[in-house]
């Protein structure tokens, strides 16, 4: 972390950039904030550990509208979204000066509160100088311990590598946290019955609140206005009702992003309610490897995505069917 | 809020006998924004019209819908009779109640509850509707005709005489065509170069005329009275301004060793060569494959012996991009390939023969100088054997399932010709049909049976078997004395089934033309636009689009060319105003919707915007409405729904979806 | 003061249910929130927060208000019918019960709300008291007893057993009518709870925080603050602050269109949206800082002005929770702590 | 009645579409028995076309067919005469009885005049 | 011949590309190919004109089946279009299996201007399939019941 703020340093006091946008440490000691940093006395606060989940290169959507460059922390997962962003005129490359930074996977404190930890009052071992295998707690009902992988974020447990796609330099180090396969949860779900499927997603989706966090965290729902707050469709709905709407709502939404969504986890992170949206976006990746060949958006800032795209011996919509 | 008039059609008892109309117009009336309902017997006739006419103007309609046939039968006539009553034309809806419900539903009841549905849908879409006006385009005034065969040269010169530049682009080193191939020409027999040579010298020579051979169309862009068509001079090799068509280096070419493509393959021809000695232009190509200073750097004969130092091996391909304001497409055909049919024996013996290397056998400039021979050794042939409809009217998925058209003219050609000039060869003929319809067509083969002698046998052959003397063993059928035939035979003939050029299917990709499952250009109406392919600005001529003889292929180019000129005529046309259009508040400029634009209609511009007080500059799709054809791909590729197509906007299709599912 | 053991609650719950409609805390798929009691519910008292707040029992996320139906082409209105039953909601926090107390200064004081009126008219509110509050709670900050709660019936959860005090006339009647599982008890165990966990209290990180510098008329000042330009930047413009909220009252108005006849019904709306307040001629606040200022502006300046200095945050913490970017009410208080001076 | 129910059986079995044919005689034109036939294969297809079972089922051709399936290779518009045949003979199976031999019981039955091809066709196409 | 008012009457929308589809359907009218009335057509520009909100926008409001035809590939009057038109259904019919709908419900045929037959066959078939599957009850809003 030294390292970063050193050289963020070094790129504010040279003038190579106007802003680092990195980190700020909370007020509690989970939770950290995205942030900008101007002046390099204020980055005595910048913080970058095992807490920093969030995604910044939505944040260049609007940074890159500002005067000078800024130097931006892009975690590996992250800069598939850069790229993604780059591919679709959002972001400007030459305005953001990007940093890789290393990854020992995220953490995700629900997690460790559901193991009953509560009451926090500090945690060690989420530094990104630490060997990231056990987590301590501090709290005001004694100490407490877990495994640094049970806190971990779903996506870290099948991350898709820790090589930064796009950036300028790397600091510091990463670790692998795949132990898990990407697609099993999507199988399992494909293997129910119709009514099985129906049921599990009738209850996980009965537990939006249509807060709109997943949609407006996400890298790739980048659209000025959002199709479901336009007047434009006749189909702006802010009422969460359990029946139809909120699968118009999310059926859309991973429509909308087939094809661009990096996966980057950031929408089930969020979710205050816990639902596993990452459940559609996979989906639809795996529909795209399976039947159009694989894919990886924002592997790079060019190529065509699948659903601008096509081939003449396409499969038909009826595979869908034909496959069971 | 609309002022909407709904008008229902009887359509005589089309309609009125399976709905009942009165409750339409009475149910129509009770939806919003409906301050006029009506129904007549035919509101197509110009009392209906006026019947429209009246209610805009009494009412103050702002919108009509007309309950009655498709719209695409007539839905231009209700719009221009909104027209003069003042109404946009955009402002009138039709409801198919005639196509999608009388005609297909026989219970009452259920029809006019459905007439009811759709009537309320299209009520639901003109609420939205918005009165629309055509753009205008600037008419390019040139041609480009795509093949240099007779259909071809016919539509350019039609085009050239009434005063229009002509680009005609063909493939081949020479037009001509197939014609060019013929030896005598039906019903007349009179030679067919006698006839084709004075039509290219004058094409050549018309000065509204240019002609590019060897070329090739690379790229179509643009759209009706404003294409733009990139064109690929492929290179000769010969510098066509300094080569005087001597001769001398094909004569010395020491590369004499590829298959004539003039001759079908039956001879040989030089590296460097025209493909027939009328030529036009009368200028050599060199066949790269071919030629040993193409192939080892070591030669140049060609280039010793040219005294007007017209041979350029540097030479390269050129893209020639040109404007257009018409295109017509004539690019003819090809026999096809007989790999399907190994019954007829034709990969195994040299004296079976398809009747196009007949022809080229036949003529004096061909591969035997004329003279009828067994292409195996030589000798000449005492019994010939022609076999019909090979590959033609079959269903079994190995040949085409149309007839060719043109075989029994041309076999009753061939036999009478090679009765007339060797009286000593027997010829017969197999059939399934004759067809001779045309004029003075029947009388041509009646001329062949019972002047000429020629045999003709009703019933296909089975099989043909080439024996160890060198003779093929026919053995067909004779249906009406219900006997096997096993004939022997000197040569065989197949009447090969004809199919449209190979390289259509590009062509047609390109001017986003449709074809058919057989290859052929589709026209816009089997019956009432049979030139004119369903693209706005494109032609059809000759047998691009289906089957014909050379009277017919002529005709049709002439009416391709009077389609052109009509079009060419115009100084401006008006453009489908149903075009897409982005909301530059909500459009994000991420470029998605130029992805999937076919026409490369959308493009990017930094602008200036005032979002509710937010000012600032941002990347925003533009339309080119002369460019948008109206799809709507970019519309759905859209997120936000920025994208929106005009006339099928989202709002109104969602109307629409709404009114029908209520 | 009563008592029932833990074991007996399912039939508590199913007693009460009997009667009337029971909302209790309720554990689905992981997540515990509000929800009407059905036989075989996960019901979960030990988790100390639910996601949403159980606001949704008085003035539920999304209801509607009228539904209009056209008979040919004349227009009829027909208003949703009040709620007429008895409800309880049972298991509310103490900063729960005061956020309906917030509530009430909105919907209760003229014109009144009738819709949220006829809830509150018939819920009974049981609330239950904080055993081990966490280190996101602040209501002490706000005058809230997490010891013990101010609401119809009290509860503390102590050993294994309920204990149970009616405190108003619906309380007393709610009691009544499960007397038959009731057992009395001491108040010296609830006595020795309510201290124990005044003691946790005291210990929480947030338990220091200052409200100073909020009160008076300190409006201008903080409107026209430079600390807001910096603190919402990291927001997402999502609702899920507001929508955890106990507090947040704000709706919007919308009709829906059910093919044979238009609803209309109200739901909650964000001021964290950038449709907040849309108007025909556009919106009053164009960027996310006005928007994201109105929000604390509202909870810590404008609502207290209102209301004899009741501020409209209730200290639950749950945006602390919450917010996908880890912002929050106590951020932005602290903030203005740090930045005091220099104003 | 019956004649009309044997046709449609006919056309069941083989699957043939009798007024696909164009009535070109490539069938027969293709065929090896042809001379051995009392009804040429062209006419089988009119035969089933009218109707006319009772004649098919009697004719010598229905035991000259070497199934040699030229016919079926060669149709050009996939009528497929040899189907027919085939299902013409099934029809007088079924009416025996439908008692299919053991391949043991074929040796004692063999006629010396029996084209070699039909037994191997026979084989290919009613083994089970 | 009365309709029965219990019997279950399924809603049916069909988009049809103007060019091809819409085209087969007036030749189905034209030739008297019946098809059951259930079946209402949207006229479009080309199948590659249909937003997937349209197709959920229909279950939302009562529609028990929604079928969407365009030009065979390769003869789009677009050139492209359907080919869009293909891979965005495709995925949105797997989305719809994989939460639990019915796959029945939905389906793309191309047809031609020239197949009025397929058209009728096509129709009468897809009503039949919702016939088996009976009344949407997993997509539809619940407000719209009544």
């Amino acid at each position: 972390m030294q390292e970063l703020i050193n050289r963020a340093k070094e790129l504010l006091e040279s003038g190579e950039v106007a802003r680092v946008l990195g980190w700020k440490a909370g007020d509690l000691p989970y939770n950290p904030e995205p942030a900008y940093f101007e002046k390099a006395e204020d980055l005595k606060d910048f913080v970058y550990n095992g807490f920093c989940g969030a995604n910044l290169s939505k944040y260049m959507i609007e940074a890159s509208k500002l005067e000078g460059k800024t130097m931006v922390c892009l975690k590996p997962c992250d800069t598939y979204s850069f790229n993604q962003l780059i591919k679709e005129h959002r972001v400007d490359r030459d305005k953001a000066y990007i940093v890789g930074v290393g990854c020992k996977g995220k953490l995700d404190i629900e997690k460790a509160k559901k193991l009953g930890i509560k009451g926090i009052e500090s945690v060690s071992g989420a530094e990104m100088s630490d060997a990231c295998d056990t987590l301590t707690f501090q709290t005001i009902y004694g100490e407490k311990s877990c495994a640094y992988a049970d806190a971990m974020l779903e996506r870290c447990h099948v991350c898709k590598g820790k090589d930064h796609m796009i950036y300028d330099e790397i600091i510091g180090e990463s670790r692998d946290t795949k132990d898990a396969e990407r697609f099993a949860e999507v199988e399992m779900i494909e293997a129910m019955s119709p009514a099985e499927k129906f049921a599990f997603f009738q209850e996980e989706l009965s537990k939006c609140i249509r807060c709109n966090a997943c949609r407006n965290v996400c890298p790739a729902c980048s659209c000025r206005k959002c199709v479901f707050d336009s007047t434009k469709f006749d189909s702006a709905q802010k009422a969460n009702v359990d029946s139809f709407e909120e699968k118009m709502f999310h059926v859309i939404r991973a429509f909308h992003v087939a094809g661009r969504c990096t996966d980057c986890g950031e929408c089930s992170r969020v979710c205050p309610q816990g639902i596993r949206l990452h459940l559609f976006n996979r989906k639809y990746i795996k529909d795209i490897n399976e039947l159009y060949g694989e894919f990886q958006a924002g592997a790079d800032a060019e190529a065509r995505g699948p659903l601008t795209n096509f081939t003449f011996d396409d499969c038909e919509p009826s595979i869908v069917a034909e496959r069971g | 809020m609309q002022r909407i008039g709904v008008f229902v059609c009887h359509c005589g008892s089309n309609i009125a006998a399976t709905v009942d109309v009165k409750k339409v117009a009475e149910m129509a009336l009770l939806e919003p924004g409906v301050v006029h309902a009506e129904d007549y017997q035919y509101m197509c006739s110009e009392a209906g019209q006026a019947k429209i006419q009246a209610a805009i103007k009494e009412k103050n309609l702002t919108g009509i819908v007309v309950c009655s046939c498709s719209p695409r039968m007539h839905e231009n006539t209700f719009r221009s009779a909104a027209e003069k009553a003042g109404l946009n034309p955009y402002m009138v809806e039709i409801a198919n109640i005639r196509e999608h419900c009388s005609w297909i539903h026989k219970n009452v009841e259920e029809a006019t509850e459905k007439a009811v549905i759709l009537a309320r849908a299209a009520i639901a879409k003109v609420n939205l509707n918005a009165p629309l006006k055509p753009g205008e385009s600037l008419v390019t005034k040139r041609a480009l005709v795509i093949g240099g065969g007779i259909a071809g040269i016919q539509t350019a010169l039609d085009i050239a005489d009434a005063g229009y530049e002509v680009d005609i682009v063909e493939k081949t080193p020479s037009i001509g065509g197939r014609m060019s191939q013929l030896d005598k020409t039906f019903p007349t027999l009179d030679c067919s170069a006698c006839i084709l040579t004075p039509k290219m010298v004058e094409a050549a020579a018309h000065e509204k005329i240019t002609i590019y051979t060897y070329s090739e169309v690379e790229k179509v862009s643009g759209f009706v009275g404003d294409f733009t068509v990139d064109i690929r001079k492929k290179a000769r090799f010969v510098d066509a301004g300094k080569c005087t068509g001597c001769g001398v280096c094909q004569e010395k070419c020491p590369s004499k060793k590829s298959l004539s493509e003039f001759n079908r393959g039956l001879n040989t021809r030089s590296a460097i060569y025209t493909p027939f000695a009328q030529a036009i232009p009368n200028v050599p190509v060199i066949d790269t494959e071919a030629c040993i200073k193409m192939k080892t750097g070591k030669c140049g004969i060609c280039s010793k012996v040219c005294q007007a130092g017209a041979i350029d091996y540097e030479q390269k391909d050129e893209i020639l991009t040109q404007k257009y304001g018409a295109i017509v497409v004539a690019t003819g055909f090809d026999t096809i390939k007989l790999d399907n049919y190994d019954e007829y024996a034709y990969n195994q013996s040299k004296d079976v023969i398809t009747s196009l290397e007949l022809e080229r056998v036949m003529n004096a400039a061909g591969p035997t100088k004329g003279h009828l021979e067994r292409l195996s050794d030589g000798k000449h042939p005492k019994e010939m054997v022609f076999i019909q409809c090979v590959g033609s009217r079959c269903s079994d998925g190995r040949g085409k399932s149309y007839c060719s058209k043109i075989c029994c003219m041309y076999t009753a050609k061939h036999a009478m010709l090679i009765r007339d000039k060797y009286p000593d060869v027997n010829v017969t003929v197999f059939y399934i049909d004759v067809r001779t319809p045309g004029k003075n067509f029947d009388e041509f083969y009646r001329r062949a049976v019972e002047d000429y002698g020629v045999n003709y046998i009703k019933g296909q052959v089975g099989k043909v078997i080439p024996q160890p003397d060198g003779k093929l063993l026919v053995q067909g059928v004779d249906l009406l004395d219900n006997k096997q035939i096993l004939k022997e035979a000197d040569m065989v003939v197949l009447a090969t089934a004809i199919e449209p050029n190979p390289d259509v299917r590009k062509i047609a990709t390109m001017l986003t033309a449709s074809i058919d499952t057989n290859n052929f250009l589709t026209e816009s109406h089997a019956k009432l636009r049979p030139v004119e392919s369903p693209t706005a600005g494109v032609f059809l001529s000759g047998v691009c689009q289906g089957p014909k003889d050379i009277p017919e292929t002529v005709a049709q180019a002439g009416a391709a060319a009077v389609k052109a000129i009509g079009l060419l005529a115009k100084d401006k046309l008006m453009t489908n105003p149903c075009t897409a259009k982005a909301d530059e508040l909500m459009c994000n400029g991420c470029s998605t919707c130029a992805n999937v634009c076919p026409y490369g209609a959308i493009t990017y511009e930094e602008k200036e915007v005032n979002d509710h007080g937010i000012r600032e500059t941002r990347r925003i799709a533009v339309v080119n409405s002369a460019l948008c054809q109206g799809c709507g791909a970019c519309t759905v590729t859209c997120p936000s729904g920025a994208m929106d197509l005009q006339g099928f906007s989202n709002r109104q299709i969602i109307a629409e979806v709404d009114a029908i599912c209520r | 003061m009563y008592k029932i053991a833990k074991e007996n609650l399912s039939a508590l719950f199913q007693m009460i249910a009997g009667e009337q409609e029971l909302y209790l805390p309720v554990n689905n798929n992981g997540q515990v929130n509000f929800a009407a009691w059905t036989e075989g519910a996960n019901v979960d008292l030990d988790t100390l927060k639910s996601v949403k707040s159980p606001k949704d029992a008085f003035f539920p996320q999304s209801e509607n208000l009228y539904t209009v139906t056209k008979e040919n082409k004349k227009i009829k209105i027909e208003p949703e019918a009040l709620k007429d039953q008895n409800f309880v909601v049972f298991g509310m926090k103490a900063c729960d019960v005061k956020g309906v107390e917030v509530l009430d200064k909105v919907f209760l004081v003229d014109p009144v709300d009738t819709f949220y009126a006829a809830r509150r008219a018939h819920g009974t509110i049981v609330a239950l008291a904080c055993h081990e509050p966490e280190e996101t709670c602040f209501c002490k900050v706000f005058g809230v007893d997490a010891a013990e709660p101010v609401a119809d019936v009290a509860t503390w959860m102590i050993d294994g057993e309920l204990y149970w005090k009616a405190l108003t006339e619906k309380g007393e009647a709610l009691t009544n009518a499960v007397a038959s599982l009731l057992v009395d008890a001491d108040e010296a165990k609830v006595e020795a709870e309510k201290e124990a966990i005044r003691g946790i209290v005291e210990k929480l990180p947030y338990s220091d925080l200052s409200l100073d510098g909020w009160n008076g008329d300190v409006l201008l000042d903080k409107f026209n603050s430079p600390v807001w330009e910096e603190l919402y930047k990291p927001c997402l413009a999502c609702g899920t602050c507001t929508f955890v909220c106990p507090t947040c009252q704000c709706y919007d108005i919308k009709d829906y269109d059910t093919g044979h006849g238009v609803k209309r019904y109200r739901c909650w709306d964000s001021c964290m949206y950038s449709d907040f307040t849309m108007m025909a001629h556009g919106n009053n606040r164009t960027s996310q800082m006005q928007r994201f200022r109105q929000r604390f502006m509202h909870k810590l300046v404008y609502f207290p002005a209102n209301n004899d200095g009741m501020y409209s945050c209730v200290g639950c913490g749950r945006c602390v929770e919450k917010c996908p970017s880890a912002l929050n009410i106590v951020k932005v208080i602290k903030a203005f702590e740090n930045q005091g001076g220099e104003m | 009645m019956s004649h009309v129910n044997k046709a449609s059986q006919i056309k069941e079995i083989s699957g043939v579409n009798p007024l696909k044919c164009m009535k070109c005689g490539k069938c027969s034109a293709s065929c090896p028995s042809f001379n051995e036939m009392d009804i040429k294969p062209h006419q089988f297809v009119s035969y089933v076309q009218n109707g006319d079972i009772e004649s098919l089922v009697n004719s010598k051709s229905l035991w000259k067919c070497l199934s040699c399936f030229a016919c079926l290779e060669r149709c050009p518009r996939d009528v497929k005469p040899a189907k027919l045949i085939d299902a013409a003979r099934q029809l007088v199976v079924r009416e025996k009885g439908a008692t299919y031999l053991s391949p043991d019981e074929v040796p004692e039955l063999l006629d010396e005049d029996l084209p070699q091809q039909l037994l191997v066709s026979a084989f290919r196409r009613y083994r089970r | 011949m009365s309709i029965e008012t219990n019997e279950f009457r399924p809603k049916i929308v069909a988009f049809c590309c103007n060019w091809c589809s819409y085209a087969g359907a007036d030749l189905a009218g034209s030739s008297r190919l019946a098809y059951p009335a259930d079946v209402k057509i949207i006229r479009v520009p080309c199948s590659c004109r249909v937003n997937p909100m349209f197709i959920l926008r229909a279950f939302e409001k009562g529609a028990d089946g929604v079928i969407l035809c365009g030009c065979h590939p390769g003869d789009c009057h677009y050139t492209t279009g359907n080919y869009y038109a293909r891979r965005r259904m495709t995925l949105l019919f797997s989305m719809l299996d994989y939460i639990g709908v019915e796959n029945g419900r939905t389906r793309v045929e191309w047809v031609s201007a020239a197949e009025g037959v397929k058209f009728s066959q096509t129709m009468n078939e897809f009503v039949e399939k919702i016939h088996s599957l009976g009344k949407n009850v997993r997509l539809g809003d619940l407000r719209c019941k009544n």
